[in-house]
């Protein structure tokens, strides 16, 4: 039963659906930084991008342009995140600062429960599938879906691309100064609210970016964004919020544990596992293995 | 005279900045005591360290004799250290009259009561009964300087650490904060440790100040006394006085 | 305040004060939004709808015209008994038909055993539905051992001796794993069985057959409800268990449209239970209500469509035999008379033993998909089980 | 009469007792199917105002209060289903786990800000819902478990007056908390807890005491609840029944007292009513909810506030 082909394999399943685990938990974790608010509807944007790689796929390019669908699926939910954050999430940084958090809170909340229902209205609630023409590969001893490997490449680079613009570009630099205090980028001279805008954009468009790149792969349906939320969730707490190389390690990590727990402990229990990482990692270090620990006063 | 607050080579590091290097310095019962520096000089490292908001990496601080060092800061402000902050903090939403009542009942004395009686007559002190229930988010800068400082006297307390109670503030507010330090000190013996920049109010308040520099004490003494030591007047004093 | 509280009270006697309907209102509970499996409720739906046309088109009920109440149950018993309640108190129906999540049925069956009206399960398979002699429980479904026994029938036909359960972790998953494990021992049918359970909510199912696949079973048993059934196969074809080793589905899944759009490639050679095949003979009324569904949603029916359709059925001819809409003769005429469905089987509610109570089985079929893009009409039938 | 004077408690305990009143007398116009709604309306103000208790007034925004009624739940249901442990044994059981399970979370999240409050506390309840479901041999699983109802019977008829008084009782037990002392310090905390600290509230004494108390309450709520449904699922923890309270709270007004009772109802209306609307109904809904808190986030107690000050000022 504890053949080392098995370990081996159980630990590349793990790390390869670590990364698209973590590719969710940016988008939460930037959307934080800059904002200082939860997207609680982030699932919904992820189950977006995979009905538009559905129907761009399906019905538009076919099958073989898949790549150049994945790009126009994810400047769709980027421009949907851009109209959403203008009609919705703006109002709120007008109002007075100790209530922001409760109502995003709750607006994103309800917004989660209206796209949920007007998908499961829309395309009723079967399951569709793009379908790919990737063959399977073999990753040392583990056969991979061409889809999912090719989703693991596009968001390892989706992952390097956003570090570097992060780091390297002007635009960058304003989201950094944002994410440290609001107010000085402000008297920068820098528009606070249009920084939120695209923040608030690229966070989902990484969602949808992760539900193009995962539709093949596990399906497209209404409720398909829930489960990758949660494991998202769950990394930006163990990796620390607002912390790029937090989210890619803690993905990682989660990954690894999850597999490991279903193939070695009790497979019923498979998200049982990531929950208990997150209540030791709090328990053990609040503010996560690579957040920053705040001074107070 | 007793020694009422002490601190003993308190040192707290910050990354890379020593924010309180070897800081020691003992204020006696009934004593006015100013703090004065410039701006970085660790004023309000030494108030967090004395107060509880930082736990110090080494030394001790201890109020009336006792260790205080390893206290959580509720349980200071009950053995009668109370503080007072640079921005101004209030509990925003609560009315101006909530707020004294919560002061109050944070460290209820035994004998105890509602604190009726003792909000009434600081409604009159600070003036701001016309204002009692207005929430505290909506004052001005002086009414809530007024109000924080009201907030601390609620329950008399033995020691008072102030930090920057003057800055910002016009001069009128400034004169009744004035007179409610005083006021306090004289009737209840209390002793102050005053974190301030407004130089002509150090001299009226008082007769000793200690000068912090880069973390470090320069110097103790007289604010005359002070001003004519020349490390203190190269680093700081030789712009502030003129 | 005073004056707001009266509002309330008279507001919410205006709600409670319903027009009396001339109508004989029949509840339909389902799942139409998530988490339930609101697919399965919208099949159950259009067949139900079907049924109320075409009694209403034959001249109705007792004179009057049958009519249908849906409610959304989602798959939380505190919602399906709201439902149940409303249905009974509000739309004063004599009987509510529907239920696809087991706990659903269970816990409306709680209450319904109090209020009296009746409640005809079409898709729910636990066996205390029925299990629990409540006067009120009816189902037309197959139950665990039915099914069970089923693929035990199979797996003796084709000599399978090594066996992998793969099943979800709620009383469905874990109902037929053990009933399977039970059978193997009381049949002495000498399996080597691997048990290998899964929380329905995951999404990745690599780790779990990995395992399978060292295990190299004969035959994998997918439990599963839902998209998990979708991804196991998927996985399970990525990492090469499919199509080398059999594999099959614990219901009717694969009837489903999506089927052939969801498994291009690896769809072919799965076997799977149905409990509906057009090669199974089909009533009268069957054909008539295949032919309405055929011409109004441009497919076949499914088993659960049928099943909607039969349950309306019989309950208006069970309103027929009673000759009246009073909810005990209702029930006393479920129980001793003889009805006709879809099936060309006569319908049955005795008061029979254990599962049995108030339940009539529809024979269950084992199907396999021979060829890819196969029209489930045409697929094999491996074999047929009725119970003795 | 002094401003100050602690006057806020006895309107509020009188305009309880008199709506109280006039609902008692909803059974004589009301169908069962009514006086159901209304009890399990009951059951969310209880849980709405017992969370608004822990993030409205005290900052802690937690996402685990239905976790905690259904531990309250299921340990009555537990005990009697596996035991024939009567209710009286089994409901106190389940106010004291959840109490104490309450305790062990509020001391884990102590030191935590706001979003990873928010986080472990929903990590929690996801245990807890995966719990419940996994070890089905005990829990009964989504199978569901079966309790017995608390009068033999489950007409709504003695429940809703069950609910009604509970309530009652509670909101006003929970107004008294609020002008208490503890409650000028639970506000503190949420204003500014390093002030209240300086002051000398001991925070960690009454974040802790808030977070048992609200899950105790929860719990309470939770066990009286799974002798009326009488068949208990882990649906009790999907998240949105989380969502639905926090919305319940919001829409009414967040840290205002009246907020969760005036918002409680009209969610619990409407959720029902929205029903014929099949798969529409959760978009109509959200739609609502997004509408009003786009338009008026102060949520319908701001509405009624200038009335209810208008009212006791005219008499």
């Amino acid at each position: 039963m504890f053949s080392t082909e098995l370990v081996a394999q159980t630990a590349i399943s793990g790390v390869m659906i670590g990364v698209l685990y973590a590719l969710m938990a940016l988008g939460i974790t930037f959307i934080y930084s800059i904002m200082r608010m939860i997207n609680w509807a982030m699932g919904e944007f992820y189950m977006i991008g995979s009905y538009l790689q559905f129907m761009l796929v399906a019905w538009v390019l076919g099958p073989d342009l898949w790549w150049l669908a994945i790009l126009i699926s994810t400047a769709g939910v980027f421009l949907l995140g851009l109209v959403v954050q203008w009609g919705l999430i703006k109002p709120i940084f007008k109002k007075p600062p100790e209530m922001r958090d409760d109502y995003a809170t709750v607006v994103t909340l309800a917004l989660l429960l209206f796209l949920r229902s007007i998908a499961t209205g829309l395309a009723g609630p079967n399951q569709f599938t793009p379908g790919s023409t990737l063959p399977i590969m073999m990753i040392g001893p583990m056969p991979m879906a061409g889809a999912r490997v090719a989703a693991f490449v596009f968001a390892l680079a989706a992952l390097g691309i956003f570090w570097a613009v992060l780091r390297y570009t002007w635009y960058g630099l304003a989201l950094r100064a944002a994410s440290q205090s609001r107010v000085g980028v402000q008297t920068a001279g820098i528009d606070v609210l249009s920084v939120d805008r695209v923040a608030f954009g690229i966070g989902v468009a990484l969602a949808g970016l992760a539900g193009a790149l995962l539709a093949p792969v596990f399906l497209v349906f209404p409720t398909n964004g829930m489960i990758t939320t949660v494991k998202g969730f769950e990394i930006v707490v163990i990796g620390g919020l607002g912390s790029i190389p937090g989210a890619l390690i803690a993905g990682i990590l989660l990954g690894l544990i999850e597999s490991f727990g279903a193939a070695f402990i009790d497979s019923a229990y498979q998200n049982i596992y990531g929950f208990l990482l997150v209540l030791a990692i709090l328990v053990l270090r609040p503010t996560g293995l690579f957040g920053e620990r705040g001074r107070e006063a | 005279m007793a020694v009422a607050l002490e601190a003993i080579a308190l040192n707290k590091r910050f990354n890379n900045l020593q924010a309180s290097n070897n800081v020691s310095l003992a204020v006696e019962q009934g004593e006015i005591r100013g703090v004065i520096g410039p701006n970085g000089a660790g004023k309000t490292t030494l108030v967090n360290l004395v107060t509880g908001v930082y736990k110090a990496d080494s030394g001790d601080v201890k109020l009336a004799g006792e260790s205080i060092v390893r206290c959580d800061m509720h349980e200071i402000a009950r053995r009668g250290l109370v503080r007072s902050f640079q921005v101004t903090r209030l509990f925003g939403s609560l009315t101006v009259a909530e707020n004294l009542r919560t002061a109050f009942l944070a460290r209820r004395p035994t004998d105890g009561g509602d604190g009726g009686a003792q909000i009434d007559s600081m409604l009159d002190l600070t003036k701001l009964r016309p204002l009692a229930n207005t929430q505290a988010k909506k004052l001005s800068g002086g009414q809530r300087a007024l109000l924080q400082m009201g907030c601390g006297f609620m329950v008399p307390g033995s020691c008072y650490v102030l930090d920057e109670p003057f800055s910002g503030i016009n001069p009128v507010i400034k004169d009744s904060i004035i007179e409610m330090i005083l006021d306090v000190n004289r009737r209840h013996n209390a002793t102050f440790l005053i974190v301030s920049h407004e130089m002509t109010i150090i001299r009226r308040l008082c007769p000793k100040v200690t000068v912090m520099m880069e973390g470090k004490v320069a110097a103790h003494g007289s604010l005359d006394e002070v001003a004519r030591l020349p490390e203190v007047i190269a680093g700081y004093l030789g712009k502030a006085l003129e | 305040m005073r004056k707001f509280g009266l509002l309330l009270a008279a507001g919410l006697a205006a709600i409670g004060v319903s027009a009396q309907a001339q109508n004989i209102g029949i509840g339909l509970d389902i799942p139409l939004s998530a988490p339930g499996d609101a697919a399965g409720g919208q099949m159950i739906r259009r067949g139900a709808e079907i049924g109320i046309d075409m009694v209403n088109a034959a001249g109705g009920v007792l004179g009057k015209k049958l009519e249908l109440f849906v409610t959304d149950s989602q798959s939380a018993p505190a919602m399906g008994v709201a439902n149940y309640r409303r249905l009974v108190g509000e739309n004063k129906v004599v009987a509510v038909t529907g239920f696809f999540h087991s706990s659903v049925a269970l816990g409306i069956n709680e209450v319904a055993k109090e209020m009296g009206v009746p409640t005809l399960a079409v898709q729910a398979s636990a066996s205390d539905i029925t299990a629990k002699h409540y006067d009120i429980a009816f189902r037309t479904h197959a139950v665990d051992p039915v099914r069970v026994a089923a693929w035990m029938e199979f797996i003796k036909k084709k000599g399978f001796k090594k066996i992998s359960i793969i099943a979800e972790t709620t009383d469905y998953g874990i109902g037929l794993t053990d009933e399977t494990i039970a059978q193997n021992k009381s049949g002495k049918a000498g399996l080597d069985i691997q048990k290998i359970t899964f929380d329905n909510k995951a999404t990745d199912f690599t780790p779990q057959l990995l395992q399978i696949k060292s295990f190299k079973p004969d035959l994998v048993l997918n439990i599963g409800v839902g998209t998990p059934v979708d991804l196991i196969m998927d996985q399970a074809t990525t990492i090469g268990l499919l199509p080398t080793t059999p594999m099959l589905i614990s219901y009717d899944a694969p009837t489903r449209p999506q089927y052939w759009q969801l498994h291009p490639k690896n769809g072919e050679g799965i076997y799977f239970i149905a409990y509906y095949s057009p090669k199974s003979p089909l009533s009268d009324l069957g054909q008539a209500f295949a032919k309405a569904y055929k011409e109004k949603y441009k497919e076949d029916p499914v088993y659960g469509a049928l099943n909607g359709f039969g349950a309306i059925e019989i309950l208006a001819q069970g309103l027929k035999a009673a000759n009246s809409t009073d909810p005990k003769a209702l029930i006393k005429a479920l129980e001793s008379g003889t009805f006709k469905s879809w099936p060309d089987a006569p319908v049955t509610f005795p008061r029979a033993d254990g599962v049995y109570w108030h339940n009539w089985v529809p024979p269950v079929l084992i199907v396999h998909y021979t060829k890819p893009n196969q029209d489930w009409k045409e697929a094999d039938i491996a074999v047929t089980y009725s119970k003795k | 009469m002094s401003a100050f004077a602690s006057t806020g408690f006895g309107r509020s305990a009188i305009t309880i007792l008199v709506a109280a009143a006039v609902l008692l007398l909803l059974p004589l116009v009301a169908s069962s199917f009514v006086l159901h709604v209304a009890t399990i309306g009951f059951y969310y103000v209880i849980l709405a105002a017992s969370w608004n208790l822990l993030a409205g007034y005290t900052g802690q925004f937690s996402l685990a209060h239905h976790a905690f009624a259904a531990v309250g739940a299921y340990t009555s249901g537990l005990l009697g289903y596996h035991w024939g442990i009567s209710f009286w044994i089994g409901i106190p059981a389940g106010v004291l786990l959840s109490a104490a399970m309450g305790f062990v979370l509020g001391r884990l999240v102590l030191k935590m800000r706001a979003i990873y409050l928010a986080i472990a506390t929903w990590a929690f309840a996801e245990t807890v819902h995966v719990y419940l479901t996994a070890d089905y041999q005990f829990t009964r699983g989504e199978l569901g478990l079966s309790v017995k109802p608390l009068f033999g019977s489950v007409d709504p008829l003695k429940y809703y007056f069950l609910f009604l008084g509970l309530t009652v009782v509670l909101l006003i037990g929970m107004r008294a908390l609020i002008d208490s002392p503890l409650g000028y310090f639970m506000r503190a905390i949420k204003d500014d807890e390093l002030r209240a600290k300086s002051l000398g509230i001991d925070t960690t004494k009454v974040k802790v005491a808030i977070f048992s108390l609200s899950s105790a309450i929860a719990g309470l709520a939770g066990g009286f609840y799974a002798h009326y449904t009488v068949l208990l699922s882990p649906q009790m923890i999907d998240f949105s029944e989380m969502a639905k309270i926090v919305i319940m709270v919001v829409i009414g007004g967040f840290g205002t007292f009246l907020g969760p009772i005036i918002g409680a109802a009209p969610v619990q209306v409407v959720m029902t009513y929205l029903q014929s609307w099949g798969e529409w109904n959760l978009a109509v809904f959200a739609l609502i909810v997004i509408v009003l808190m786009r338009f008026s986030m102060e949520g319908i107690a701001a509405v009624f506030t200038p009335l209810w000050r208008r009212m006791w000022r005219d008499g």
